[in-house]
C-alpha cells in the first residue's frame, strides 16, 4: 500500500498494468526480404550480407560468406557483368552499390593475405568425374568437395581455366589473379587430369567407377562462314586465335585486321589485335549497334581504345588484300537485308567471330539423353540423365557468362548430392523480393558512386596491363557502406526510437529487436520509418 | 588500429542509432539505457507525436541533467493521456497543475530548488499549443520576462485535441478543426491571425529559443541538449502531428512532421538572446500540396471543388519562410568515425 | 425496456452507431435513449457506448448494467474486455465478423445463450464494398434489425438519412440492407436446421 | 506582520500587487532584499494566478510558500486555490479582507473569504494584528500537519492599516513551534513520483471525503496547537471560536474578525445596563466548528449573527452555519449584514440592534444603517425610467461626497 495521497499522488511503472496491445487491430512483424542483387546474381551469392559485413571492416568474414557461393571473388570482382548492380535498388536513388568492385576488392585481398577456402566436408566415398575445367567445372568441383565427395577434375587443355584463360584476354583478366584462385580450389585435394579428351563419357565413367558425371565442356567450336577469297587470304576464327594469344604464341595478322560479329568475343579479338600488331581493327557487324549482343560497356572500351565498327555490313568477299562488305538494311521486322552497295576495305586478315557450339561428341554412345539445337536439355537440378550425368556452363541451355557457369556449378553441386544421397533436389525457398517501394531512402544519406581508377587510353598499346583497377581500402569501405541493405535490417535503431509506446526492445541475436504486444498499439510507425523495409504489418488473428 | 575519418554514408546521422556509429554520434533513443520518460502504458492514440515528442525531449533532458529532473505539466492530452488514475506513464518527477499555469508552476518549483540549493537538479515545463500560446501565454510571457530558470516545451499539434479537436492560437491557416469548420468561401481556420510563438518567444530576448520535429531526433536532442546547458528561461517549440486532429495515417505520424520541414512551413532553427543563430536546412525541398494532401484537415483544398488558389497562398508562406530564414542551405551531414586498417 | 450495449474502439463510430439507433427506434414512435462512457482512452482503445428502448418515457439515467443485445463492432476485442458481463442467457449478440459464431473459438462459452440469437455479420466487409471505407457502424444496425426486430430496417435507414447526407447516406443504406439480408437468411438456416 | 511571517522562515514568497495587502508582501521583498530573511527567493509575478500557481510549485517542490492576496486577486487566482487545495499542498496565505465589484469597492468586508468557504482551504479570522501575526505561525504548522492550504484572513485597512504595538515573537521560539517543513509528497529526481493525476468516477468522491476528514482533522489539532501556542508565547491566540461573557447570556452576538472588539465593548456598554448579553467570536471559519458553536450558544435565547458579507437572495452566510450548528436549540436567530464595502461598524450601531434584539424588535435579516431612502428613490427611478442607468453611480449622485457618511446614518 502506498503511503503517497490517495488518487492524485501515483508511483512511477505503474502505466504498466494498461497493456495497450488491445487497441491492435493490426501487427508489426520483422520480415527477411530477399534483396534484388541477391535475386539477380547467377551465381547465387548472398551479396547484401556479404556488403553488411564489409561495411563494418570485417573482410574477412564478407570474403567467407561470399565464397560460400562463388569460389572466385576476384575473378569475378574483374569479369562478372554484374547483374547484381543493374538490378540494385540505389540505381534509383542516385546509382548502383558497386558491388563488383567490392568483390574484387575482397578477391585480391583475400589472395594478398593468403586466406584459404573452407576445407572439404567428410568424406562421402562417392566420386564424381566433371569434365571441363572451365568457371563451371572449377565451380562443380569446388562445390562437391565441400559435401565430402570425391572429384576428378579432367580437361583437354594444359592448364585449367576454360574460357577464363582461353577466352578472356589478360588486360581483363590477369593471369596471376585466375591461377591464385584456381589454385585455392585445386587445394581443396581435386585429382586433376589435363591434356586429355573425354572421348566416350560413359566408357569413361564405367573405367574409372565414377557415381556421377558432370559435363562443363563448353563451347569450344567456332561457328563459321564460307567467304569467298582467294588462297592467299588470311581468316581465322576467334576462338582459336585467342587461344594462341593466352598460350603466348599469336599468330601475325598484320597491320589491318578485321573482325567478323558483334559479340564479346569479337571485341575481346578486336581489341587483342589492336594490343598486338594491328594499327587499325575494324569490326564488321550486319545489324546495328542497338542489337549488338555485345555488352554495352565492353563496346565503350573497345571504341575508346580506336576500334572502328562498320554497322550493318556483312563481308561479301576477301581475297587477302582488300576486303569487299555489302551494305546492310533493317526491313520491318527488323532483319537486316542486303542493299546491293558494296564498299571495299584494306584487310590483311579477317577474324570470324561469329559465336561457338559445343564438342558434345562424348555423348554419342549416351542412351537417353535430349541434345537440341546444340547443346544438352537438363532438369532444374541440372541433370541430362536419370543416369546421374549432369551438365552447365556453355553446354547447356542459357546465356553464356563465366557467372551463370559457376551459378550452373553450385545447382549442380547440390543436384548431384542429391542424387548420390538417392533423393531429388529440393528447391530451396525464396524471400519476398524487397522492393524500391519498401524502402524509406530520406534515412539513406546522398553518396555518389565511386568510381575504379582505370588505365588510360595511350597506356593500353602494345600491352596487356590491367585496365580496370581496385578500389583502396577506404574506396572499398565506402561503397559498401553506400549498400541500402533491401529488406534486411542493419540495426539503424530506427524502429527502437520511433515507437510512441516504447514497445520495441532491442536483444541479442540475428533479429537484433523484438515487438512488446502487450504494449504495441499497432501504428505502423516502425514499418513507415524502417529504411530498408524489413518491417511489415499483418492483420491482427481474430 | 589507426583512426582516420571515413565518410559514413549508409544512413548517415539521419536514423536513430545505427551499428556502426560510434556512440557519441547516436542519439538518446537509440540507446536501451534511455530513461523513457514517458513509459509503456500511456492512453495515446495510435502513433501520437505528442507522446514521441515527449519522451525524446525529456530522454534528452534526462541525459543532459543525469537525471536529475523535475517535469511540470499543463491539462491537455499529454497529461490526460499519461496519468489517468490509477496509472501513471511517468518515470519521472512530474507535476500536474492546470491548465494555465504551467510556466508559473515551474518558475515556483525552480524556486524552491534555488532556496534549497539543488542547483543540479533542473526543471522542464511542458505544455500543448494551447497551455502556450494561449491559456497559458500570460504565465508564460511572466516567465520569460523573469528570466526564470526554466525550459518551457511546447508540443505543437495546432489545436485543441484533447477537447476535440478545436482552433486554437497555434491553429494554420485553411485547417479544418471542429470550431473552424471547412465550410463557406474561406473553409477552415482564416488566414492571417495565430501566433508565432518562437518569435514571441525570441521577443522577450531569453538566452534560448528553438524549434524542432519529431522527424529529427539528432537535431532535437541536439537542442535540448543545448537547453540545459544554459541557465535561465528557455523555450523550445516542437511539431507533434496528431493523426486524429490531422485526419493523417497513424503511420504516417513522421512522414508529416518531416513535410512540415521539407516545405519550409515549420522552420527549424535556434535563436539566442532574441537572434536566429542556426536554421536546419531543407534536405529535399517538398511542396506544400506534397504536405496538405495526406491530411484530412486540409482534405476540402482536394476535394470538388478543389482550392488550387488556397493551396497556393499557403505555399506563398513556405516560400517567404524558405527565403526569410535561408532554409535552402548545404545538407551534408557526414558523420566521421574510426575504422581499424 | 430493451437495452443495448456497444462495443468498439474510438474512433470507429461507437457512439455515433448507439445514437443512430435510438433515432431509429424514436422514428417508430418508440422512447429511446443513447449515451457514451467518457473514459481518457484515445483512438484506438477499447470503448463502449448504450441504447435504450422502451415504450415508456425512459427516465433512469444510470449505465446499462443488464444489456438485453450486445453489437460488437471490432473483433479484436473478444478476448480483450469481459464482453458478455451482465448479458442475460436469452440476450442477442451480433459480432462483426465474417466468420460464423462457431468459428470464433469461443467454444462452449456462449452454451449459456440460445444459439439463434447470437449472429455474425461481415459489416466490416460490407462497408468496404458499399462506402469504400472500413465504417461498419450503420452497416451493424441492419444486421441488429434482422436479429432483434425491435426495429425496423426502414427506421434504420431513416436515422442514416438523419447522420449523413447525400451519396454517403445511401450507400450506407445499402450496406445495411445487405446486412439485413445476410443475417436474416443466417437465422433462417439456423431456425431449419434447429427444426430438422 | 511582515516581521512575523519572515520568522517562519518562508522559503518561496511571491505576489501580485494589491491593496491592502500589499505593504506586507513589500516589506518581506525589502527583507529579501536586505538579506536580513534567507533563504527565501522573492518572486514578482505577473498576475495572483501565477502567485498562486508558483506556490503550487514551491510547495510542492518541497518548499515553505507564502503569497497574499485579496478581494479581486483571490478571485483571479480561484482556479489555483481549489488546485493547492486538491493538491494538499500546504501554502500559507494572508487574506485582507475587501468586498468584490462591481461596483468597484477596495474597502473592508468579507465577501473574497466567503467566495473561498468551498476551496478546501483552512480559513482563519484573525481578531486583532496580534492575532493575525500569531495565527500565521499556527498556520503554518497547521498547514504542514494537515497537507492542507491555510488561509489567514484579517480585514483589510481595518487591521492592515491599523498602526498598533504588537509584539514580535522570538525566533527561537517560532523555530521551536513551527520546525522545518517535511513535504508528505515531493517531487524528487531521486524518487520520482507524479503528482496531479486525472481522477475519474472511481475515485473522486474517495478522495474528496479524504479531503473532508482532514479538515474535520483540523478541529481537534487546532485547540492543541492554540494551547501549545499560549504555553510558548504567553498569549491565547487561535482556537476554534472564543466566547465573552456568554455565561447566562441569554443573547449572544456571533462574528468574524476586527468586529469583534466593538462588539466587545458595547457588549460591556449592555452588560452595565443589565443586559444578559455576550459574544461569541469564530477563529477557525473552515473547518466550521459546529459542535462548539452549539456549545457556547446554548444557553443563549436570541442569537445575532453580525457578518461581513452575505449570499445575494439568500442572507447571511455565516448564520447559515450557526443555524444548522444550532439547529434543535430553541434559539431565534437573526442576521445582521453590517460592514459591505468598508461602511464603518460602530458601537451605537451594536447597541441599537442588541436592544432590538432584546426588545424583539430585530427583524430576521436586518442591514445594518441601511438607508432606505437612497434605495426607494432608486427604485422609483428604475420604475419610471427603462433607461435608468446604473444603481451604483446614481446612489453616489444622491450621496455627494462619500466621506461623510462613512459614519453611518446619523
Amino acid at each position: 500500500m502506498t503511503k503517497l495521497p490517495f488518487a492524485i499522488t501515483l508511483e512511477v511503472g505503474s502505466s504498466h498494468a494498461n497493456h495497450t496491445g488491445s487497441w491492435r487491430v493490426e501487427r508489426p512483424v520483422y520480415v527477411d526480404r530477399l534483396p534484388p542483387c541477391n535475386n539477380a546474381c547467377p551465381a547465387g551469392e548472398n551479396i547484401q550480407q556479404w556488403l553488411y559485413d564489409a561495411e563494418s571492416g570485417s573482410y574477412e568474414t564478407a570474403w567467407r560468406q561470399l565464397v560460400v557461393d562463388n569460389p572466385f571473388p576476384a575473378v569475378m570482382g574483374r569479369i562478372c557483368y554484374r547483374p547484381c548492380e543493374s538490378a540494385c535498388n540505389r540505381a534509383q536513388l542516385d546509382e548502383a552499390v558497386g558491388i563488383n568492385s567490392i568483390e574484387r576488392f575482397l578477391g585480391d585481398l583475400a589472395i594478398e593475405r593468403g586466406w584459404s577456402l573452407p576445407s572439404p566436408g567428410v568424406d562421402t566415398g562417392k566420386r564424381v568425374l566433371v569434365v571441363g575445367a572451365g568457371p563451371s567445372g572449377l565451380s562443380v568441383a569446388y562445390h562437391l568437395r565441400r559435401l565430402g565427395h570425391r572429384v576428378q577434375l579432367v580437361d583437354a587443355n594444359d592448364k585449367l581455366g576454360g574460357m577464363m584463360r582461353f577466352g578472356i584476354p589478360a588486360y581483363r583478366l590477369p593471369r596471376d589473379i585466375l591461377d591464385a584462385e584456381i589454385a585455392r580450389i585445386v587445394d581443396l585435394g581435386i585429382d586433376v587430369q589435363l591434356n586429355h579428351t573425354v572421348h566416350d563419357i560413359e566408357l569413361e565413367r564405367r573405367s574409372g567407377g565414377f557415381d556421377a558425371v558432370y559435363l562443363g565442356v563448353g563451347a569450344q567450336l567456332a561457328r563459321r562462314v564460307s567467304i569467298p577469297s582467294g588462297d592467299s587470304a588470311r581468316i581465322l576464327d576467334a576462338v582459336s586465335y585467342l587461344h594462341q594469344v593466352a598460350d603466348d604464341n599469336p599468330p601475325l595478322l598484320g597491320r589491318r585486321v578485321v573482325v567478323y560479329g558483334g559479340g564479346d568475343t569479337a571485341l575481346d579479338a578486336a581489341r587483342t589485335a589492336r594490343r598486338l600488331d594491328a594499327s587499325d581493327a575494324v569490326i564488321v557487324y550486319r545489324r546495328n549497334r542497338e542489337q549488338m549482343p555485345a555488352h554495352e560497356e565492353e563496346l565503350e572500351e573497345a571504341l575508346k581504345e580506336g576500334i572502328t565498327v562498320r554497322w550493318l555490313s556483312t563481308i561479301n568477299h576477301f581475297d587477302g588484300e582488300r576486303l569487299v562488305i555489302e551494305k546492310m538494311r533493317l526491313n520491318e521486322k527488323g532483319f537486316p537485308e542486303p542493299t546491293g552497295e558494296f564498299e571495299e576495305l584494306g584487310a590483311d586478315a579477317v577474324v570470324l567471330a561469329l559465336g561457338q557450339d559445343s564438342d558434345l561428341s562424348l555423348l554419342e554412345h549416351v542412351p537417353d539423353i535430349a541434345i537440341d539445337d546444340g547443346v544438352v536439355g537438363i532438369s532444374p537440378a541440372m541433370m541430362a540423365t536419370k543416369s546421374g550425368i549432369f551438365a552447365g556452363g556453355d553446354a547447356v541451355p542459357s546465356e553464356r557468362t563465366a557467372t551463370i557457369a559457376i551459378g550452373h556449378g553450385k545447382r549442380a553441386a547440390r543436384g548431384i548430392d542429391a542424387f548420390l544421397a538417392g533423393l531429388d533436389a529440393a528447391e530451396l525457398p525464396r524471400h519476398k523480393l524487397a522492393e524500391f517501394e519498401h524502402l524509406n531512402t530520406w534515412y539513406y544519406s546522398d553518396a555518389e558512386r565511386t568510381r575504379r581508377p582505370e588505365l588510360e587510353i595511350a597506356r593500353r598499346q602494345d600491352n596487356f596491363a590491367e585496365i580496370v583497377g581496385g578500389l583502396t581500402e577506404e574506396n572499398a569501405l565506402f561503397e559498401a557502406r553506400r549498400c541500402l541493405s533491401c529488406g534486411n535490417c542493419f540495426e539503424c535503431d530506427n524502429c527502437f526510437g520511433v515507437c510512441p509506446d516504447n514497445a520495441v526492445f532491442k536483444i541479442d541475436g540475428p533479429r537484433h529487436y523484438e515487438i512488446n504486444y502487450d504494449f504495441c498499439k499497432g501504428c505502423g510507425i516502425c514499418v513507415s520509418e524502417c529504411p530498408c523495409g524489413a518491417i511489415e504489418m499483418v492483420p491482427e488473428e481474430i | 588500429m589507426t583512426r582516420r575519418p571515413v565518410h559514413f554514408y549508409q544512413v548517415g546521422s539521419f536514423a536513430v542509432g545505427n551499428r556502426l556509429l560510434d556512440e557519441v554520434d547516436r542519439t538518446v533513443q537509440s540507446d536501451s539505457r534511455r530513461s523513457d520518460s514517458l513509459d509503456s502504458g500511456h492512453r495515446a492514440c495510435q502513433g501520437c507525436g505528442e507522446a514521441l515528442g515527449a519522451r525524446y525531449a525529456l530522454d534528452a533532458a534526462m541525459r543532459a541533467t543525469k537525471g536529475q529532473l523535475i517535469a511540470v505539466n499543463a491539462t491537455g492530452c499529454l497529461e490526460v493521456f499519461s496519468t489517468p488514475y490509477p496509472e501513471t506513464s511517468w518515470r519521472i518527477a512530474w507535476l500536474h497543475s492546470l491548465f494555465g499555469n504551467a510556466p508559473a508552476v515551474a518558475t515556483g518549483v525552480a524556486a524552491a530548488l534555488k532556496v534549497k540549493g539543488q542547483r543540479d537538479v533542473r526543471v522542464v515545463a511542458q505544455a500543448g499549443d494551447g497551455g502556450t500560446v494561449d491559456i497559458g501565454f500570460g504565465c508564460l510571457s511572466g516567465m520569460f520576462e523573469r528570466n526564470d530558470d526554466v525550459l518551457f516545451i511546447c508540443y505543437d499539434n495546432e489545436a485543441y485535441m484533447n477537447t476535440g479537436v478545436q482552433r486554437s492560437g497555434a491553429t494554420p491557416p485553411a485547417a479544418r478543426t471542429a470550431t473552424t469548420e471547412s465550410v463557406g468561401p474561406q473553409p477552415g481556420n482564416v488566414f492571417g491571425q495565430g501566433k508565432d510563438m518562437p518569435r514571441l518567444a525570441m521577443a522577450h530576448g531569453i538566452p534560448y529559443v528553438a524549434t524542432a520535429t519529431v522527424a529529427d531526433l539528432h537535431d532535437l536532442e541536439n537542442k535540448v541538449q543545448r537547453a540545459m546547458e544554459i541557465h535561465g528561461a528557455r523555450y523550445l517549440h516542437i511539431l507533434v502531428p496528431c493523426p486524429l486532429g490531422w485526419g493523417s495515417a497513424s503511420c504516417d505520424t513522421i512522414k508529416v512532421a518531416r513535410l512540415a520541414k521539407e516545405t519550409g512551413l515549420f522552420p527549424v532553427f535556434e535563436a539566442e538572446h532574441g537572434v536566429v543563430t542556426a536554421v536546419s536546412p531543407i534536405r529535399h525541398l517538398a511542396s506544400v500540396e506534397e504536405y496538405l494532401s495526406i491530411q484530412g484537415r486540409y482534405g476540402h483544398l482536394f476535394g470538388t471543388p478543389a482550392r488550387p488558389d488556397i493551396v497556393a497562398r499557403i505555399q506563398q508562406i513556405a516560400d517567404h519562410n524558405i527565403a526569410h530564414y535561408g532554409l535552402l542551405g548545404d545538407t551534408s551531414r557526414d558523420v566521421t568515425l574510426a575504422v581499424s586498417v | 425496456m430493451f437495452q443495448i450495449r456497444f462495443h468498439g474502439r474510438g474512433g470507429q463510430g461507437v457512439v455515433t452507431a448507439a445514437e443512430m439507433l435510438s433515432v431509429a427506434a424514436f422514428a417508430e414512435g418508440k422512447y429511446a435513449q443513447a449515451f457514451p462512457s467518457f473514459g481518457s482512452e484515445r483512438t484506438g482503445a477499447p470503448v463502449v457506448s448504450f441504447c435504450r428502448i422502451d415504450d415508456r418515457p425512459i427516465r433512469s439515467r444510470e449505465p446499462v448494467i443488464k444489456p438485453d443485445a450486445l453489437i460488437v463492432q471490432d473483433m479484436t476485442l473478444v478476448h480483450q474486455v469481459d464482453l458478455f458481463a451482465g448479458l442475460s442467457s436469452d440476450g442477442y449478440v451480433l459480432f462483426n465478423t465474417s466468420k460464423g459464431v462457431d468459428e470464433l473459438g469461443l467454444g462452449d462459452y456462449l452454451d449459456r445463450f440460445h444459439r439463434e440469437r447470437l449472429l455474425t455479420c461481415p459489416a466490416t466487409e460490407l462497408a468496404l464494398e458499399h462506402l469504400g471505407r472500413p465504417l461498419p457502424n450503420a452497416v451493424l444496425l441492419g444486421g441488429f434489425a434482422a436479429l432483434t426486430s425491435k426495429v425496423s430496417l426502414e427506421s434504420i435507414a431513416v436515422a442514416i438519412n438523419e447522420r449523413f447526407k447525400g451519396a454517403t447516406a445511401e450507400r450506407n443504406i445499402a450496406a445495411a440492407t445487405a446486412a439485413y439480408q445476410l443475417v436474416a437468411n443466417e437465422e433462417e438456416e439456423l431456425s431449419r436446421a434447429t427444426s430438422n | 506582520m511582515a516581521e512575523t511571517v519572515a520568522r517562519c522562515r518562508p522559503e518561496v514568497v511571491c505576489a501580485y500587487p494589491i491593496s491592502p495587502q500589499t505593504h506586507i508582501i513589500e516589506a518581506i521583498g525589502a527583507m529579501v532584499k536586505a538579506g536580513t530573511l534567507t533563504p527565501c527567493e522573492f518572486i514578482n509575478v505577473e498576475s495572483e494566478f501565477a502567485a498562486m500557481s508558483v506556490s503550487i510549485g514551491a510547495s510542492a517542490a518541497g518548499a515553505r510558500a507564502y503569497t497574499a492576496t485579496a478581494s479581486q486577486g483571490l478571485l483571479f487566482m480561484m482556479e489555483a486555490v481549489y488546485n493547492a487545495a486538491g493538491l494538499g499542498l500546504p501554502i500559507v496565505m494572508t487574506l485582507a479582507n475587501r468586498a468584490i465589484g462591481a461596483p468597484i469597492n477596495i474597502w473592508n468586508d468579507h465577501s473574497d473569504a466567503m467566495a473561498a468557504r468551498d476551496t478546501g482551504w483552512i480559513q482563519l479570522f484573525a481578531e486583532t494584528n496580534q492575532e493575525a501575526a500569531d495565527l500565521h505561525i499556527i498556520a503554518f504548522r497547521l498547514a504542514e500537519e494537515l497537507s492542507l492550504p491555510v488561509m489567514v484572513c484579517m480585514d483589510g485597512f481595518i487591521l492592515t492599516h491599523a498602526v498598533e504595538g504588537i509584539d514580535v515573537p522570538e525566533q527561537g521560539d517560532v523555530d521551536a513551534f513551527l520546525p522545518a517543513y517535511e513535504p508528505r509528497q515531493v517531487l524528487d529526481p531521486d524518487e520520482p513520483i507524479s503528482i496531479g493525476a486525472m481522477v475519474g468516477p472511481e475515485a473522486f468522491t474517495e478522495v474528496r471525503y479524504l479531503a473532508h476528514l482532514r479538515q474535520l482533522d483540523a478541529l481537534e489539532l487546532i485547540p492543541a496547537l492554540a494551547v501549545e501556542f499560549e504555553t510558548r508565547f504567553g498569549r491565547e491566540n487561535g482556537g476554534l471560536l472564543h466566547s465573552y461573557r456568554t455565561q447566562d447570556a441569554t443573547t449572544i452576538v456571533v462574528a468574524l474578525g476586527s468586529v469583534l472588539g466593538t462588539i466587545k465593548d458595547a457588549v460591556d456598554r449592555r452588560r452595565e445596563l443589565g443586559d444578559r448579553v455576550g459574544v461569541v467570536g469564530i477563529t477557525t471559519f473552515r473547518p466550521f466548528p459546529f459542535d462548539e458553536v452549539r456549545r457556547a450558544l446554548a444557553n443563549a435565547r436570541k442569537v445575532v449573527v453580525v457578518e461581513k458579507a452575505f449570499s445575494v437572495g439568500y442572507g447571511g452566510v455565516l448564520s447559515a452555519d450557526v443555524a444548522s450548528a444550532t439547529h434543535d436549540a430553541p434559539i431565534s436567530l437573526h442576521t445582521v449584514v453590517a460592514g459591505l464595502g468598508g461602511r464603518a461598524i460602530t458601537q451605537r450601531s451594536i447597541e441599537t440592534l442588541i436592544d432590538d434584539a432584546a426588545q424583539d424588535r430585530l427583524p430576521l435579516v436586518t442591514f445594518l444603517d441601511l438607508d432606505l431612502d437612497i434605495v426607494n428613490l432608486e427604485r422609483e427611478r428604475m420604475d419610471s425610467v427603462r433607461r435608468s442607468g446604473p444603481s451604483a453611480e446614481n446612489v453616489l449622485a444622491k450621496l455627494g461626497t462619500v466621506a461623510s457618511r462613512i459614519g453611518g446614518s446619523s
